[in-house]
């Protein structure tokens, strides 16, 4: 903690900056979770406001590590990955649901079409 | 803070001993498992809970003590090859006997 | 003032795992309890990172890492099993 | 030396009849009467040294430490029974030869027989107590062997069983007084025990010591209320019985008061309980062998009501009453064997025992008749029989008595009247069978035996005769030097028929007029003992046997349900039974150390892990629920590990985490994933009493020992990691270095974890749903798209991550098994997402083989330091400078660790990839989009 | 060449990964990691599948840089609607009918789909003809389409010439 | 060289070989795993009696593994009682295996590799002097053991060993809080140095330290199948094939040795405010076993399960003489647990060929055809039978004998004088009712025309002949396990011994 404070004030301004605005950030992607009203509105927030939450936690401490001891990207891995796999998550997530079938919101819109999914198909076995 | 993680780990105990007093195959491994947790954590806070002094030599003034850290990591694969090797033992059970109940059929304690 | 920040933001991730855990409990489905885990999963993460900011270390790096990494893998592993019921086929 | 052949001859002779198993009989039984007559060759050649007032003795150590030696002796009463046991024993040899038939196995008889031989001459010989009781055991066994000699009867197994239970029952208790005794003398050498006979009687457990020797020799004679078993032994071959119930198994009961007598006799404990368990046994043994219509049946009884006889001689005590038992003995011996033999006689050439059915043979069989005529009359005790002289003498001690004060004439009255019941149950045996009218037809057309069979018969009843006419010329040396070692007194023994008109005679003229009535008024006494039928003591013992196998059953059905929820119950109750007093003495858990102040995330971490731990336990019945709480106890606790400065554990914790997640949803999916409410509510209530006892418990410990003062030997490890391990990442140094023998366990646990699994899938035939808990059909697409190219493209970047943990855990947060494990993970994502056959078709790795390698690599590592003597495990580093790239550290503790990285991988795939195999290919698939 | 570095892209991403874990460019670190970086892809060629080359570089760090702007703009919109109107919101499913088959931008743009303003891609229909949205909040599906349409995979088929 | 590392020995050539045996080899590998497994197995066998005659020369071997000093590193600590258990499991495991390599090894798969990792478990549980190391090692048996329990298959015998193994997993927990507690307090893991810091406790931490060491009854009174924990091991060990069954026969021990281990050397006479913490426990939980015991065997409806139970009342005896706690009765309880090791291990083989032979009726207590090798096995069951009731001459006499000899009459001791004779009564009853229906009471008709092979009966004989041995070398062997309780008594000479053992230094 004290290292924190021998920091530039600049530096300590866009930290906290970024630090703020990543926990505000998931914060809201979370209640988001708690409060949206189906499956398919919920998975929009954590999947979209959490992963940058994290981005923005990400970059304040890139930007800590690097006053302190040159330049420190390592961090930036962390957002590689969740960037590269937050997506396939929520896919796979979204799958799921719209194979069980869960309920959407009244307020849901579906232009789908017959076909458009598979799990409407009969299987054949 | 000592207060909270001996009660913490204490009902962690409570719950999973309460699986494992269960009838079916799966809830128990799944109580030895979560046990284990508990075990881990236990074994980990004899050498008492230190913030901020990872035994990483060179990064701190004052380290946690190592040796349950190196104990609790041997416990933590050991604890695992057992899950593995329990939860298919499970599995095969119930494919060769029909059910996963542990208990005998005939008595009371399925009921 | 980044010690208060720090503190802020711990104390909003902190609630936001709970109203992960909170959603967890509640489902109603399958898919909402797996995406609750899944932010429990990415919450934890930022706690890590902020841990490391806070006692100014690296040593929670790799452990954020990984889950950066796995974390998903639970998340798709619970999708299949809803999906196919087997994992690996 | 010699002495020992004696009893060594028939031991391992005992080989001999079987070894010439293929031989004609006529060999197998010459060569067996050579052993006994060895025996009595020697015995003769010692006799006299004996008979002199020498006792011969042979030591060999065998367990000195706790007193039991091969020690015997030959003193006068070994030598009485040695006589008996050779000298019976050749001539059931030579009647045996005789009366087995062509199927029986005669080898195993003689190698039985041989054997039984042998524990009865190690009974009588032995000098050491202890060598004592374990002959007396092995008569215990080879007479269950004798008597179930024809075991396809199950007469015969019972008879044999009950026999080994009464008697091995017996023998244990014996034992134990044994041990007392010897425990007191301070030593089991025979001499010794003597020379403390005094502090024996006196001491405090002189009466526990009694009880239990005479509940051994009362058990072995077939004392009242023992008596049940020996009609039951009767389904052995006639042979067996002639020897063991006449000479030998059942003397030995007899022989053990005999030989105790200087030790143990003399209180009035003794005097009391042996003579009147005698009397009672003279007379029921006598009123049960009038009853029995089984010729051997009668015997038998009349066997125990004559081992009364004796047993109430010894408690009386006197030296004319040893005297009269010692002389009785040889004379039971004579003629029992005699009557025995002649029952086999009649049996063999009749085909029946039964003296209902026979009838008039004294024509068919005259020599046998004359012959069981004489011996029967002794056994009446009718002059000038040898049974005669020794029944008056006993007939005179019962009159002579004062033992019971004004009560004392019961005794001389019982006697007589078992006299009368001998003499009645005689007549019977004659004249049931040789008179009473013609003979009617049965089973054989009886005539009399080879005369070869008869001879052991002739010859008895002629020492009966012998005996009867000159005792003291035949038997009075022997008897002397028998009733002086029993004594410890010397001894002048007058023997003679006729003592003049005296009481004895008197009771004896009663007697015989009184069995003369009896026999004649038998009906009546069949017809009054008939509503006792069904009574049957092999019946009875069979009932108890089979009625305490039922009870132990039942009570295992209640408390061994099979049940592992009440295994587990009991495991857990007994921690806590066990646990609670010592904590209960606790008498502040809190020690001295103070607590650090709580922040918000742990405390926000431990109200998720405990709301994740009830959830666990309390959604377990909607299983896949119960896993994603099960993860976020997992994840919480990794959390915990990173807070408290373990980032080791944290990312093992995590990876870990994940793979044993994947483990279990690919389990659940062959097991129910719902289950309705198995337990009851009381149950439940239970289990939550157990669980919170066991928390409490643990939580207890837990919080004792984090407010304790820390103490250990870690600061060793930090002050060495660097300098005597290479590595600043204490945590590893250990596990690769100081505990690295540890980690050698902890992967070859895994290696044989994924061995163990491998067996376990080999021939699994897993129930597989076809549809999911709701019914619904499962999606057709196998391996997403978006899923199978992240997968891909994940699997290098994890590599690369992997190299980078792997080879910087030395000396910060990682090692080969955290690398090992994200390999391993990124490759499950692979059979994830593009399936088994996909990744088969494109990585060949045969993962036994690799995790074998793995420990290998480790275990190789470890014994390099044996090249340089040092012991296994010994790490070696050095930094070496090259060009370039600069200063790099080489330890041997990175091959070691390499080992684990491999094996790690080898395993953890080995497990995953074959239980994904399990699946059938023909599910309903869809490949690609 | 092709035996020794299969896939020059992936190496260089390996390199940058490594680089970014060592934190440092030391000779050892670099040279170390450029045998990992070369290693790696031969070991698991086998597993590397025939993912569409990336023809124009320069244009998919134009597409990083737009998509990083639009998260974050994705971010302020969605997190406006959770805190402000959500009972309000009207989600929709529609298709986006795809113009390409190639996985690796298939599966670019529906990552970008779901990273991006409240789009999130539920299923790549049957042939592979367009991915499934849940519009977090749109009236109108067809404005949406167009975007991604213009926005993302126009330049994506630039990138990968397909 | 070898000399200096034979301490190791009996655990390395094990695990190199179960590491081999792992490999693939070939087309037809079966006749080369056998080769490799019963090479292996002699070789143990000679270094495990090579490690005896060190150990009874120069009194105790220390193995600092790594060549660290102890407490720091882990040490093998191989002490006369050590010795003798590693021995006694190489003696035992060879004619296992050799019985196993008839064809048993092709029940299942990997039964070559996992024998040898049970070996090598078993071995660094004896040999080990670390606490930790210890649990490691129960580990690397029990997953073993899991594993063989299942060898060839079956609904009873899976059903037997998911029971066995959750409620050993269960017990693994226990342990580690139990070493847990006890690093809590102490701040050490060797046990002799363990011994040195549990003398100085007093007050609240020697009260907690009991929990840890109480804790421990629990965990090895489980392995041991010490009542009320022994229930897995009937249904375990009656439905494993025979050739586990009777390997198993030492895993029992093992309880009884962790038992004998810590309970002397760390909660021993001289551990002050600790010292016996569990002889009363054991005296008590001895006897009750004993009877739980007596009660199977007379209960059992089948063989196996009546030698199952054998072995129970073999541990209760065996712990309630030590509970006595002194020389005489440890060497004496020492003794019978070599006895019962291999007359427990010879009549599982026992059961097994019979049942083979017996065909249906298998191994039940009820009447059945005759068997091809009738009368041999009549002979067999007859030796085993009077060896393990403790009828006279064999074995278990002797053994029987010392132990009740060693317990001097006293009121204390009439209670196990009772026990032991009342348990040998119920055992004579129930197994020659046994011996009556399988061997007497046979079926008219043909014999069985299934013969087991010779080999296998061979291995049988050969495990029985070992009772006949111990009974006419009674007095070496009963000198031995003599001054194995006596070197166990003089706790104050380990931690002399282990502390102070020297690094190798560089020459
Ligand atoms: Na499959
Ligand atoms: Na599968």
């Amino acid at each position: 903690m004290d290292a924190l404070n021998e920091l530039p004030v600049w530096s300590q301004w866009l930290v906290g900056f970024f630090i703020l605005l990543g926990a505000i950030f998931a914060f809201i992607g979370s209640l988001g979770l708690a409060v949206l009203p189906d499956f398919y509105t919920r998975l929009h927030a954590p999947t979209k406001n959490t992963t940058l939450g994290i981005g923005g936690i990400v970059i304040a401490a890139i930007i800590v590590m690097s006053m302190q001891n040159g330049l420190s990207l390592s961090e930036l891995l962390i957002a590689i990955f969740l960037f590269l796999t937050a997506p396939i998550s929520a896919h796979i997530m979204a799958k799921a649901a719209l194979h069980t079938e869960l309920k959407m919101f009244h307020r849901t819109k579906d232009f789908r079409e017959e076909g458009d999914a598979y799990e409407h198909e009969k299987t054949d076995s | 803070m000592e207060t909270l993680y001996s009660v913490t780990v204490g009902i962690l105990t409570a719950c999973s001993v309460f699986l494992i007093l269960r009838g079916r195959s799966f809830p128990v491994v799944v109580g030895i498992t979560m046990l284990s947790y508990a075990v881990n954590l236990f074994l980990f806070s004899t050498g008492r809970l230190t913030i901020d002094g990872a035994p990483i030599l060179g990064t701190s003034d004052s380290y946690a003590d190592p040796l349950p850290q190196a104990l609790v990591l041997t416990a933590i694969v050991i604890g695992f090859a057992m899950t593995a090797y329990s939860i298919i033992l499970a599995v095969r059970t119930r494919g060769e006997v029909g059910t996963d109940e542990v208990s005998d059929s005939n008595s009371e304690d399925n009921r | 003032m980044l010690g208060t920040l720090l503190q802020i933001a711990f104390l909003l991730f902190s609630l936001a795992i709970l109203m992960n855990f909170w959603r967890l409990v509640k489902g109603p489905d399958l898919p909402d309890r797996i995406l609750a885990l899944d932010t429990i999963y990415i919450n934890s993460l930022a706690l890590l990172l902020l841990l490391g900011l806070y006692q100014n270390t690296q040593t929670y790096f790799e452990a954020a890492l990984l889950i950066a990494m796995f974390g998903f893998v639970g998340t798709i592993a619970a999708g299949k099993f809803l999906l196919r019921g087997d994992l690996i086929e | 030396m010699n002495l020992l052949i004696i009893i060594m001859a028939p031991l391992f002779g005992a080989l001999l009849p079987l070894l010439l198993k293929q031989t004609p009989r006529l060999i197998k039984t010459g060569v067996t009467l050579l052993i006994p007559l060895t025996g009595i060759a020697i015995l003769l050649s010692y006799a006299p040294q004996t008979l002199s007032g020498d006792t011969p003795k042979h030591f060999i150590e065998w367990l000195p430490s706790i007193g039991l030696d091969f020690a015997i002796r030959l003193d006068g009463l070994s030598l009485l029974f040695c006589s008996l046991i050779l000298g019976i024993g050749v001539l059931i040899i030579g009647y045996a030869h005789y009366y087995l038939s062509y199927e029986d196995d005669d080898s195993r008889f003689y190698a039985c027989l041989l054997l039984f031989m042998a524990s009865m001459l190690g009974i009588v010989m032995a000098d050491n107590i202890l060598l004592m009781w374990a002959f007396w055991e092995l008569t215990s066994i080879s007479s269950f062997l004798l008597i179930g000699y024809w075991f396809h009867s199950s007469d015969a197994r019972r008879g044999a069983r009950m026999a080994l239970a009464t008697t091995g029952a017996g023998g244990l208790a014996l034992l134990a007084g044994l041990l007392i005794i010897g425990n007191i003398a301070g030593s089991y050498q025979f001499d010794d025990i003597v020379a403390s006979a005094e502090a024996i009687k006196n001491h405090e457990y002189y009466t526990a010591a009694l009880v239990l020797l005479l509940l051994g020799a009362f058990t072995k004679s077939a004392q009242f209320p023992f008596q049940f078993w020996l009609p039951h032994a009767m389904a052995a071959p006639t042979p067996v019985s002639a020897y063991l119930h006449s000479a030998t198994m059942v003397k030995a009961g007899i022989f053990l008061l005999a030989r105790f007598h200087p030790v143990m006799a003399g209180t009035e404990l003794w005097l009391t309980t042996v003579t009147v368990t005698g009397l009672i046994t003279m007379l029921v043994g006598a009123y049960f062998a009038l009853l029995k219509h089984d010729l051997k049946g009668l015997l038998a009884f009349s066997t125990v009501s004559h081992l009364g006889l004796i047993c109430m001689l010894l408690g009386i005590g006197t030296q004319a009453a040893v005297i009269a038992a010692m002389f009785h003995i040889i004379n039971h011996a004579c003629f029992k064997a005699a009557l025995f033999m002649t029952a086999g006689i009649i049996d063999h050439e009749s085909g029946t025992r039964d003296m209902r059915k026979l009838q008039g043979l004294m024509g068919l069989m005259p020599i046998t008749a004359t012959l069981a005529m004489v011996v029967a009359a002794s056994m009446a005790g009718i002059p000038p029989f040898n049974g005669f002289m020794s029944k008056e003498l006993f007939l005179a001690q019962a009159a002579q008595q004062h033992l019971f004060g004004g009560l004392s004439w019961f005794v001389p009255v019982l006697a007589t009247v078992g006299a009368a019941l001998s003499v009645a149950y005689s007549i019977r045996f004659i004249h049931d069978v040789f008179f009473n009218g013609e003979y009617k037809e049965l089973p054989k057309k009886p005539h009399d035996p080879p005369r070869m069979m008869s001879a052991p018969v002739a010859l008895l009843a002629l020492l009966c005769i012998a005996i009867g006419l000159a005792p003291m010329p035949i038997v009075s040396e022997l008897l002397n030097s028998a009733v002086t070692a029993v004594t410890h007194s010397q001894t002048e023994v007058k023997l003679s028929l006729w003592h003049g008109f005296n009481i004895p005679l008197l009771m004896s003229a009663i007697a015989v007029v009184a069995g003369i009535l009896i026999y004649i008024a038998r009906d009546q006494l069949f017809t009054f003992n008939r509503q006792f039928d069904g009574q049957d003591a092999k019946h009875n013992f069979e009932r108890l046997v089979q009625k305490a196998s039922d009870t132990s059953s039942r009570l295992f059905d209640k408390l061994d349900t099979g049940s592992l929820q009440r295994y587990m119950a009991f495991v857990l109750i007994s921690v806590i039974v066990i646990l609670l007093p010592s904590l209960i003495d606790i008498s502040a858990i809190t020690g001295s150390s103070p607590q650090q102040s709580i922040d918000t995330v742990s405390m926000v971490g431990a109200i998720v892990l405990i709301g994740a731990a009830f959830g666990t336990a309390t959604l377990h019945r909607n299983r896949f629920v119960m896993l994603m709480m099960l993860s976020v106890v997992g994840l919480m606790v990794s959390l915990a590990f990173a807070h408290f400065s373990a980032p080791d554990l944290a990312m093992t914790q995590l990876v870990v985490e994940v793979v044993s997640i994947i483990l279990m949803i690919l389990a659940l999916f062959f097991m129910p994933q719902k289950t309705n409410r198995a337990s009851s509510g009381h149950r439940v209530f239970r289990d939550i009493i157990i669980a919170s006892f066991i928390g409490g418990i643990v939580a207890t410990l837990n919080f004792a020992i984090l407010t304790t003062p820390a103490e250990s030997i870690s600061d060793f490890f930090i002050a060495n990691a660097k300098t005597g391990g290479g590595g600043t990442n204490v945590v590893n140094v250990i596990l690769v270095d100081f505990r690295g023998f540890d980690t050698l366990g902890e992967i070859t646990v895994l290696a044989i974890a994924a061995a163990g699994i491998h067996k376990l899938l080999n021939k699994l035939k897993p129930f597989m749903p076809s549809s999911d808990v709701d019914g619904r059909p499962w999606h057709r697409i196998k391996h997403p798209l978006m899923l199978t190219n992240v997968a891909n493209l994940v699997l290098p970047m994890a590599m690369v991550v992997a190299a980078y943990i792997f080879l910087r855990g030395h000396n910060l947060p990682g090692g080969g098994f955290i690398a090992g494990l994200i390999a391993a993970s990124a490759m499950i994502l692979q059979y994830v997402a593009n399936g088994v056959d996909w990744v088969k078709e494109r990585f060949n790795v045969n993962y036994q083989s690799l995790m074998s390698i793995g420990v290998m690599i480790a275990a190789l590592t470890g014994l390099g330091s044996w090249l340089f003597n040092k012991p296994f495990l010994t790490s070696w580093f050095t930094y070496l400078d090259w060009p370039v790239v600069g200063k790099w550290e080489f330890a041997t503790a990175l091959l070691f660790d390499l080992g684990v990285f491999l094996t790690v991988i080898g395993a953890t795939m080995m497990i995953l990839s074959n239980f994904g195999k399990m699946t059938t290919r023909h599910r309903p698939t869809h490949e690609g989009n | 060449m092709n035996k020794i570095l299969p896939a020059p892209m992936l190496s260089l991403f390996l390199l940058i990964i490594w680089l970014l874990l060592f934190n440092s460019v030391s000779p050892g670190v670099t040279l170390l990691g450029i045998a990992f970086a070369l290693l790696i892809p031969i070991l698991f060629k086998p597993a590397w599948p025939n993912f569409a080359k990336v023809k124009k570089p320069h244009l998919a760090v134009v597409y990083f840089f737009i998509l990083i702007y639009d998260i974050i703009i994705a971010n302020f919109k969605v997190a406006a609607l959770i805190v402000g109107k959500r009972r309000s919101i009207t989600p929709a499913f529609f298709v986006f009918p795809l113009d390409m088959k190639e996985e690796l931008p298939v599966t670019i743009l529906a990552s970008t789909i779901t990273l991006t303003p409240g789009t999130v891609s539920c299923e790549i229909t049957r042939g592979r003809k367009g991915i499934l949205i849940h519009a977090f909040s749109e009236e109108d599906p067809n404005e949406v389409i167009e975007t991604i349409r213009h926005r993302y995979e126009r330049r994506l088929k630039e990138i990968f010439q397909c | 060289m070898w000399q200096q590392h034979l301490a190791i020995l009996p655990i390395l050539i094990p695990l190199f070989t179960a590491l081999l045996q792992l490999l693939p080899w070939g087309d037809r590998p079966q006749p080369k795993r056998r080769a490799i497994g019963l090479a292996a197995s002699i070789l143990t066998l000679v270094a495990s009696a090579f490690l005896l005659i060190e150990v009874n020369s120069q009194e105790m071997l220390v193995y600092l593994l790594g060549n660290w000093e102890a407490p720091f590193g882990i040490v093998l600590m191989v002490d006369k009682l050590s010795a003798m258990m590693m021995l006694l499991t190489a003696i035992l495991a060879l004619p296992v295996l050799v019985y196993g390599c008839y064809s048993e090894d092709n029940l299942g798969s990997h039964f070559h590799a996992l024998f040898q990792f049970q070996i090598m478990g078993i071995m660094g549980a004896f040999a080990t002097g670390d606490l930790f190391n210890l649990f490691v090692f129960f580990e690397v048996l029990l997953i073993s053991s899991y594993a063989l329990l299942m060898h060839g298959g079956g609904k009873f015998r899976v059903r037997a060993t998911l029971h066995y193994v959750l409620l050993n997993l269960l017990g693994s927990a226990l342990f580690l809080i139990a070493i847990g507690t006890l690093y809590g307090v102490t701040g050490t893991l060797n046990m002799a140095d363990m011994a040195v810091k549990i003398q100085a406790l007093s007050g609240d931490q020697a009260m907690l330290a009991k929990a840890g060491a109480l804790m421990l009854l629990i965990v090895f009174g489980l392995k041991a199948a010490l009542l009320p924990l022994h229930f897995w091991l009937p249904q375990a060990y009656s439905t494993t094939s025979g050739v586990v069954a009777a390997l198993f026969a030492i895993m029992t021990k093992v309880g009884v040795y962790s038992i004998i281990r810590v309970y002397t050397l760390i909660f021993g006479a001289d551990a002050n405010e600790l010292a016996l913490v569990a002889h009363d426990w054991l005296w008590v939980m001895g006897l009750l076993t004993m009877l739980a015991g007596a009660l199977g065997i007379l209960a059992a409806r089948d063989l196996r399960l009546m030698v199952a139970y054998l072995v129970v009342i073999s541990v209760g005896t065996i712990l309630t003489a030590y509970s006595l706690f002194s020389t005489q009765t440890t060497g004496a309880a020492l003794f019978y647990l070599v006895h019962s090791t291999f007359v427990t291990g010879a009549l599982f083989l026992l059961a097994d060929v019979m049942a083979f032979e017996r065909g249906k009726t298998a191994s039940r207590i009820v009447s059945g055809k005759q068997m091809a090798n009738h009368s041999t096995y009549a002979v067999m069951f007859l030796v085993a039978a009077v060896a393990v009731i403790g009828l006279p001459p064999l074995s278990g006499f002797v053994s029987k004998l010392m132990i009740l000899e060693s317990a001097s009459a006293s009121g204390h001791n009439f209670w196990l004088w009772g026990a032991i004779i009342g348990a040998t009564f119920i055992m004579l009853v129930a197994v020659t009712r046994a011996g009556s229906k399988m061997i007497w009471h046979t079926l008219s008709g043909n014999p069985s025309e299934q013969s087991a092979p010779l080999g296998k009966r061979a291995a049988l004989a050969s495990l029985l002949l070992l009772s006949l041995i111990m009974t006419v070398f009674a007095h070496p062997i009963q000198q031995y396990t003599q001054s194995v309780a006596e070197q166990l008594e003089r706790t104050e000479d380990y931690p002399n011994w282990v502390l102070k053992a020297p690094e190798v230094s560089d020459e």
